[in-house]
């Protein structure tokens, strides 16, 4: 047990550091294939009066003179130890875990990063929330009452919420809930309030990228789950269990549910993970200022830092999930033994 | 009217490909104490019967019709809530594979007190109390501590031992073992048969053994019920079945029967071809596309359906060939070769 | 449709093949394979078969596409500023000028052919989604398959990777690829570069998916009898990999690159959504939709090519479920 | 939505390279439109462009706090680190450089006067130095008194671009710095008083390497406003900028918001500039643009402070609602959008095929293109905008009776330069920038007319000027031939517009913004426009430095920008200041 965690802790970070080198390289070593001098790239960050004596200052300040090892090492080393940052009039620690300081607007990352986490979290948690309840609810129903007229029903609407880019579905719903409403004073889904601000006004504000993703997710879920519990509803056990005269409720939730949510978890906790890192689509189409949007921006904007530090981040969040279903199928289904 | 007993049971499912009639018109009956073994290969509708009596096709788009008489109390008709409250109580029943009948996530004793308490009002306590004298009784070595086992944690024998105690958590008065042993192995099969003998003798519930081996019912039952494409098409007491069976099909098992007194080095006569489809069974005698005597019948194999008629003293037979005439060939054609072969 | 699963016991689960074998009577059993079957069931699923139809018209549509817009629109790039408003910038008619040769109206600002665009919208869209799946159904394969057939350190290498790769945060790493790349590279350049790369993209990204299901297939059928059957026969590596098991694979690649076409028209339609996709002046469905994000007053320019995307991937869902259900029936859904 | 980030995150790049202008205010007590009375008077009537060229609503009430909103953010609060045209329009609020632009409507605004100080500079020494002297009794938030040493220090710091790389550069390039001189953080001690020199606490002079007769434009710089040494933390000074003007910070929270509130120690008395009539403002900064007009139209907020125009969503419903429309205005930008046509790139280097690309060009087209009459701007003819002092009205190139191009002409044009059946070039636009792309998509199909064929190549506007377009070489290699452009003046003179984008010896490895004029003559133009004292005279020069650009054909001039703006509900003295081409937030009050 406690050899399997280590195991699979240092396979995370080894993990983590995969990614981070090539995230890494496609920024620093790519334009350079495209014939971009370090000057050159710095030159993007001297604002307007982008004169080559500018652009050598910015080259020397943001350190693309080093090789990119050098930078790289540079870049790792400010995780773990932190890094002094000089910023005019004087000299600043970064402490651990320094993920650097912006390119553009020369803020550190880190604090960027964990203040836009909220947004990411209400919306991943809100949406949730609903898609579970609603997907697996609809599944559980179907797959009870298959080839009736509800289950046809829902696994159709299963099916086009599959099929429907996110990006249309929000557009759509912003146009008919929020913009195409004259009355309303801001655009649920265009402005976030934090929690503790407003509990109320930042639920109001959510509700529209809660609904559009969660519509799309529990579409997925309410597919899975009646897969998942035709499949076990067949199984053997389900057959002894009424045998033993268990009343038809007790054998769907106690027996059936319990065995078929098992796999729904760790999908779950895989989804809910990537979520976390960032629901690009989602926060780009509503412009919520969560990580997803985040890294967006940064990348549009060539902020360097910020995509290095969102990436691990995202990349972070997918692994560890992944870290904890395992654990927890372990702990759901006693059949699985951690090795 | 006798403990259990089945009248012209049909029990059909509509499928997008057609009508499947698992079983069709079967008619026995069965005292408290007594053996049923009912022989026949996987399609020929064993099992679905034994769910039938159990009332365990409910929910699905299965047909049944006929009767099921239980202690004098009628299932067809009865309500599934009614089923259900015997099911377990007065009818229990222990299933072929143990590792995937048993739920993989509760520990064996979770589930034997499941099984127990829905029947009997008592508490967590006593009924696991319950549950460890039961492992114990079914022969598990340290059931105080095996109790909280989990299935996969089992041997294969004791799997199947503490499905058996599961199955008579609430002593049932009606016991249906659906291929008890096919999944372990000789040894083991022999300690469970015993094993099934002494519960019953103790317990004086009526047992139906269901099984594709002729062997496993042969020390067991009292009468052996023989199924083909859904229907019975002999019946008769263990020696009827063994020193005179009068249909081909049973003795094509009879002749493919493993068992423990032969060398296991010789080869078996098998049956040739396949169990037939349930949906368009063939005219006539299902079984005579197999048959290596349906040119002894004039024809009519193909033609009409053969009755089951009664031979001598009980036993039944589905088979158009003249009694005398079957009598011959199995005097003279089968016996000598099964017994050469011994 | 399978067995009857609601009423358990063995015999109902075995039913199917004995109808099969039923209805086919005794004779035609040898003379069906599975694929036969297969098709049998799947001519029976009237939904499956109205997605197989409109994907084909998908096809053909967008092979055809110049035709199409030759006789029914006008080039997809061309101007028509006589019908934009020059103020708002809107089309001038109401309805977004929908009339008999502009079937969906015209563009906001230059007034283009939108019907036009939605058919060589397709183009882009099929393509892409086609290639990069054949590319992520390759690697999978492969990979998987020796993943799978050879287990130990390969395996275990083959599987990390996948992991890593499902650990990247997909979009963004997409995004930011196709954002770096050089507007010349390969020796490629323009819409040819774009689409390489896309395919590249999406397919490199997309193949973990597809590998970790052959691994699994893989490995269970490594243990099965029949496979132990070719072994004792003597039968080497190579053999057994290509007679024994790679045969039995293509059930599962067919399903899953029926069911990844459409997660790769979506990924597409995002890029170019996020503006990293194909280059303007050439038409893509997503780049329509961002197109349209600043003209949500004139909803048929987001509608058409919104619709396009789901429908065509609704089609493909359809089609790819009917599949499974007919090569697999166990998969109960 | 991601395109309207895309939008947004480019916007900074429009703006950077596009409007620019300088701090403002005026002697007048009261902006301009006698119709200010000290009773509040009753809200004016809505009207197309009542906002331009007069006060709408005027009035002397106090009180209230104005919602601002942008859809992307200050580059910097930092005087020393911002180029937004709206940052140096705002931050006269806060904080006072020594000259400024007259808050008054229409040309006025294009006049410098005193803020800081008690005049404009007084010139000496063939304009090389520059002396100013500081009001007495101006105070910064904290109470201590100004001092010209704190407007010394303000405008060294500044110099630092290691530091605030966003600023301009004018006083880089033209104060006469000792060479030691590295910046105020790394060589504190060196004696910088060849470039300025306070002999007392009310006097500060400025030492020039040549003579510039428009220093004033200079001195009006954010660079100059005051920043008190003991108070200065770099790059972080912007978290908590000092005020000397009415307002101070409150909170500055770069990405998220800013608030201001009254500062108690600045002194009506001595300024005769502001009235600072609201108690406060609100700034919510990266808000979604669409719904930015939408709460605009709805009251909700009441300035887009970018104040670069509603999104086209928003344009067709103002423009379509009367009522809506009463209560826009149509500013002009000090800005032109164009495209530069490279002579580096054959057949470009001869000028018949470059003309051929000016008659050929379909000048309505690009205008829609644009955006339009409204949101996009006048169809443009030359270079310098009309709102740039000295710009002369010709158009060398006629596009034809409708303004859809002169083909005929065109042909002529190409048979001239001997490609009678046209050629094949590349054009660059930045591929984030809708506007650029459907205007490279006009001159593909205005140019196909003739035979010339365009190929379309979209950049990153992140990298466009570093690595692509602004790249000479990049432009040779892949036959870049014609290049989107925008540009806005950093104050509204012949040099404050043209100086960064025509003058040849500008040009650079990479990061140009001039891509394409390179002309001897143009040059010598420039240097004698530098050192014409007369305004009149040397405005007079500028033009015709526009004119030989035009001449050259190395430009195509597609609009002067305009942009649709909406007076935010309850505002008075709502007008817009021809040195922004933006509502002057100095004077804005609420009812």
């Amino acid at each position: 047990m406690v050899t399997y965690l280590i195991r699979r802790l240092i396979g995370a970070v080894v993990m983590l550091a995969v990614v981070s080198m090539v995230t890494f390289s496609i920024f620093f070593v790519v334009p350079r294939w495209a014939g971009a001098t370090p000057v050159d790239m710095a030159t993007r960050y001297v604002g307007r009066t982008a004169s080559a004596e500018m652009a050598q200052v910015a080259a020397q300040r943001l350190g693309f003179l080093d090789p990119v090892i050098v930078q790289y090492g540079r870049w790792v080393k400010a995780i773990f130890v932190g890094a002094d940052y000089d910023y005019g009039a004087g000299v600043e620690h970064c402490s651990a875990p320094c993920f650097g300081y912006s390119f553009l607007s020369r803020l550190p990352v880190w604090p960027d990063m964990l203040d836009r986490l909220p947004v990411t979290a209400s919306l991943a948690i809100g949406a949730a929330v609903i898609w579970l309840i609603a997907g697996v609810a609809t599944g559980v129903l179907s797959a009870l009452k298959r080839g009736s007229f509800f289950d046809r029903a829902a696994m159709s609407v299963a099916l086009a919420g599959v099929s429907l880019p996110i990006f249309f579905t929000g557009l759509v719903s912003l146009v008919v809930f929020s913009y195409g409403n004259p009355f309303r004073v801001t655009a649920p889904g265009s402005t976030y309030t934090p929690f503790e601000q407003n509990p109320a006004t930042w639920a109001y504000n959510l509700l529209l990228p809660w609904i559009t993703l969660a519509f799309l997710y529990a579409a997925g879920y309410a597919r899975l789950t009646r897969a998942g519990m035709l499949e076990t509803m067949g199984e053997d056990y389900i057959r002894t269990a009424r045998a033993k005269g268990l009343p038809e409720r007790s054998v769907v939730v106690r027996h059936g549910l319990r065995a078929a949510l098992t796999p729904i978890i760790t999908i779950f906790g895989l989804d809910f993970g990537l979520l976390l890192g960032g629901a690009v689509l989602t926060e780009s189409t509503f412009s919520l200022p969560g990580i997803g949007k985040y890294a967006i921006d940064a990348i549009i904007a060539n902020d360097l830092p910020k995509v290095m530090g969102v990436t691990m981040l995202a990349a972070f969040f997918v692994v560890f999930a992944s870290l904890i279903v395992d654990l927890l199928y372990a702990v759901v289904d006693p059949r699985v033994r951690l090795s | 009217m006798s403990f259990l007993e089945l009248k012209d049971l049909r029990i059909h499912f509509p499928t997008d490909d057609g009508l499947v009639k698992s079983v069709d018109g079967l008619s026995f009956s069965l005292e408290r104490g007594k053996t049923l073994g009912i022989v026949g290969e996987s399609g020929s509708g064993k099992s679905v019967t034994s769910l039938g009596i159990l009332g365990l096709h409910k929910g699905g788009r299965a047909r049944i019709s006929g009767e099921i008489w239980l202690d004098g109390e009628e299932l067809v008709s009865a309500s599934a809530e009614h089923v259900r409250t015997l099911r377990g109580k007065k009818m229990a029943m222990i299933f072929q594979d143990p590792l995937s009948s048993m739920h993989p996530f509760y520990t064996v004793g979770q589930q034997i007190v499941e099984a127990y308490r829905i029947h009997n009002d008592v508490s967590k306590k006593v009924a696991r109390k319950h549950a460890i004298d039961l492992l114990g009784r079914v022969g598990i070595p340290q059931p105080d501590r095996r109790v909280d086992s989990y299935p996969h944690e089992f041997s294969g024998g004791m799997r199947q031992r503490a499905m058996i105690a599961m199955a008579l958590s609430c002593d049932p008065e009606l016991l249906i073992a659906d291929e008890p042993t096919t999944a372990l192995d000789v040894t083991v099969q022999a300690q469970i048969l015993d094993l099934m003998r002494d519960l019953q003798r103790d317990f004086n519930a009526a047992l139906i053994i269901i099984t594709h081996d002729l062997g496993v019912v042969a020390e067991l039952s009292d009468d052996i019920l023989v199924m083909y494409g859904g229907k019975c098409i002999e019946y008769g007491t263990t020696e009827d079945i063994f020193e005179r069976p009068e249909h081909p099909y049973t003795w094509g098992l009879l002749g493919s029967m493993p068992r423990l007194d032969r060398e296991p080095t010789e080869r078996l006569l098998p049956i040739k071809g396949s169990p037939p489809s349930l949906i368009n069974v063939p005219s006539g005698c299902a079984f005579h596309p197999r048959c290596a005597f349906e040119d002894r019948t004039e024809g009519r194999a193909k033609t009409e359906v053969p009755e089951l008629l009664e031979t001598e003293g009980g036993h039944l037979v589905r088979c158009h060939m003249p009694r005398d005439l079957r009598r011959a060939i199995w005097e003279n054609e089968i016996k000598p070769n099964l017994e050469a072969a011994s | 449709m399978t067995a009857p699963l609601d009423v358990s016991g063995t015999e109902l689960q075995a039913a199917p093949e004995a109808v099969v074998e039923g209805a086919g009577g005794a004779k035609a059993i040898q003379g069906r394979s599975l694929g036969q079957i297969a098709w049998m069931r799947l001519k029976r699923d009237k939904v499956a078969m109205a997605g197989a139809i409109f994907v084909i018209f998908l096809i053909l549509v967008a092979i055809f596409a110049p035709v199409i817009t030759g006789l029914l629109g006008h080039p997809p790039n061309e101007f028509h500023q006589d019908m934009i408003n020059p103020e708002t910038m809107g089309p001038k008619a109401s309805w977004g000028g929908i009339n008999k040769d502009f079937l969906f109206g015209v563009e906001p600002v230059n007034g283009r052919d939108l019907f036009s665009r939605v058919v060589y919208g397709a183009r882009i869209s099929l393509l892409i989604a086609f290639f990069a799946t054949m590319l992520s159904v390759v690697i999978g394969t492969v990979l998987g398959v020796v993943a799978g057939y050879f287990g130990g350190w390969t395996d275990m290498i083959i599987s990390r990777a996948m992991d890593v790769f499902l650990a990247f945060p997909l979009l963004v790493f997409a995004i930011a690829l196709a954002g770096v790349i050089p507007d010349k590279a390969f020796g490629l350049e323009g819409d040819t570069l774009r689409i390489v790369l896309l395919v590249f993209i999406i397919g490199f990204f997309s193949w973990p998916y597809i590998g970790r299901i052959i691994r699994g297939q893989t490995l269970s059928l490594r243990e099965r009898e029949f496979v132990d059957a070719a072994r004792s026969l003597g039968a080497r590596g190579p053999y057994i990999l290509f007679r024994e098991i790679l045969p039995n694979l293509v059930a599962p690649i067919l399903i899953y690159s029926t069911l990844l076409i459409p997660t790769n028209v979506l990924f597409e339609a995002a890029l170019s959504f996020l503006g990293v996709g194909i280059r303007p002046p050439t038409a893509t469905w997503g780049g329509m939709l961002s197109d349209a994000v600043h003209f949500y007053t004139v909803p048929h320019f987001m509608f058409f090519p919104g619709m396009a995307i789901f429908l065509t991937v609704l089609a493909f869902n359809l089609f790819g479920d009917g599949l499974r259900d007919a090569l697999d029936p166990r998969s109960s859904r | 939505m991601t395109r309207r980030s895309l939008v947004v995150a480019t916007l900074s790049g429009a703006l950077l390279l596009g409007v620019a202008a300088c701090g403002g205010g005026s002697t007048s007590t009261s902006p301009s439109g006698g119709s200010t009375g000290e009773a509040a008077a009753p809200a004016a009537a809505d009207a197309f462009n009542a906002g331009i060229g007069k006060v709408f609503n005027p009035s002397d009430k106090k009180g209230g706090v104005i919602k601002f909103a942008i859809s992307d953010d200050f580059d910097s609060v930092d005087p020393a680190d911002t180029y937004y045209g709206f940052a140096w329009d705002f931050l006269r609020v806060y904080g006072r450089s020594l000259v400024t632009y007259k808050p008054a409507p229409g040309q006025e605004g294009n006049q410098v006067v005193p803020d800081l100080a008690e005049s404009l500079g007084q010139a000496s020494d063939d304009n090389k130095t520059w002396t100013y002297k500081l009001r007495t009794g101006v105070k910064f938030e904290d109470g201590t008194p100004v001092k010209s040493a704190d407007v010394k220090y303000a405008v060294l710091r500044s110099l630092d671009k290691k530091t605030f790389p966003n600023g301009p550069t004018y006083f880089n390039d033209w104060l006469d710095l000792p060479k030691d001189f590295v910046s105020v953080y790394k060589t504190p001690d060196v004696k910088t008083d060849s470039a300025i020199e306070t002999p007392d606490d009310q006097t500060i002079v400025f030492h020039l390497k040549k003579g510039y007769a428009g220093f004033d434009n200079f001195a009006a710089l954010p660079g100059t406003i005051p920043v008190p040494q003991a108070k200065d933390t770099g790059v972080k000074y912007r978290e908590h900028v000092v005020a000397t003007g009415p307002y101070m910070f409150k909170s500055a929270e770069a990405g998220k918001g800013y608030s201001l509130v009254r500062n108690p120690n600045w002194d009506q008395a001595t300024d005769q500039i502001r009235k600072a009539l609201p108690d406060g403002y609100e700034i919510e900064a990266k808000a979604n643009a669409d719904d930015l007009d939408n709460r605009l139209i709805s009251g909700d907020v009441q300035v887009d402070l970018a104040g670069t125009g509603v999104q086209p969503a928003a344009l067709s419903r103002v423009l379509g609602d009367p009522a809506l429309k009463a209560r826009s205005d149509n500013p002009t930008a000090a800005r032109t959008w164009y495209w530069s046509i490279i002579g580096d790139v054959k057949p470009l280097d001869n000028l018949d095929c470059r003309k051929a690309i000016q008659f050929a060009a379909d000048k309505v087209a690009l205008q829609t293109a644009y955006n339009g009459p409204f949101a996009g701007g006048d169809i443009a003819t030359s270079l310098m905008p009309p709102s740039i002092a000295g710009h002369q009205d010709f158009n060398l190139y006629p596009a034809g009776a409708d303004n859809h191009g002169d083909v005929a002409k065109a042909k002529e044009a190409l048979t001239a330069c001997g490609q009678p059946n046209g050629f094949a070039i590349n054009a660059a636009y930045r591929a984030d920038r809708p506007k650029e792309k459907q205007a490279g998509e006009a001159l593909q199909q205005a140019l196909a007319r003739v035979g010339i064929k365009l190929t379309l190549k979209g950049y990153p506007a992140g990298d466009y000027f570093a690595l692509y377009a602004g790249k000479p070489s990049f432009n040779k290699e892949n036959n870049i031939g014609l290049a989107a452009n925008g540009w806005g003046a950093d104050w509204n003179d012949g040099f404050g517009f043209l100086s960064q984008i025509v003058d040849s010896r500008t040009i650079r490895e990479a990061g140009n913004y001039n891509m394409s004029v390179k002309d001897p003559a143009v040059d010598a133009l420039i240097d004698k426009a530098m050192t014409t004292a007369d305004a009149t005279a040397r405005n007079g020069v500028w033009a015709e430095v526009d004119k030989k650009v035009m001449e050259d054909s190395y430009v195509l001039p597609a609009v002067w920008a305009k942009a649709l703006t909406v007076r935010g509900k309850g505002l008075t003295n709502v007008f817009v200041n021809d040195a922004y081409g933006l509502y002057d937030y100095l004077a804005l009050g609420v009812q």
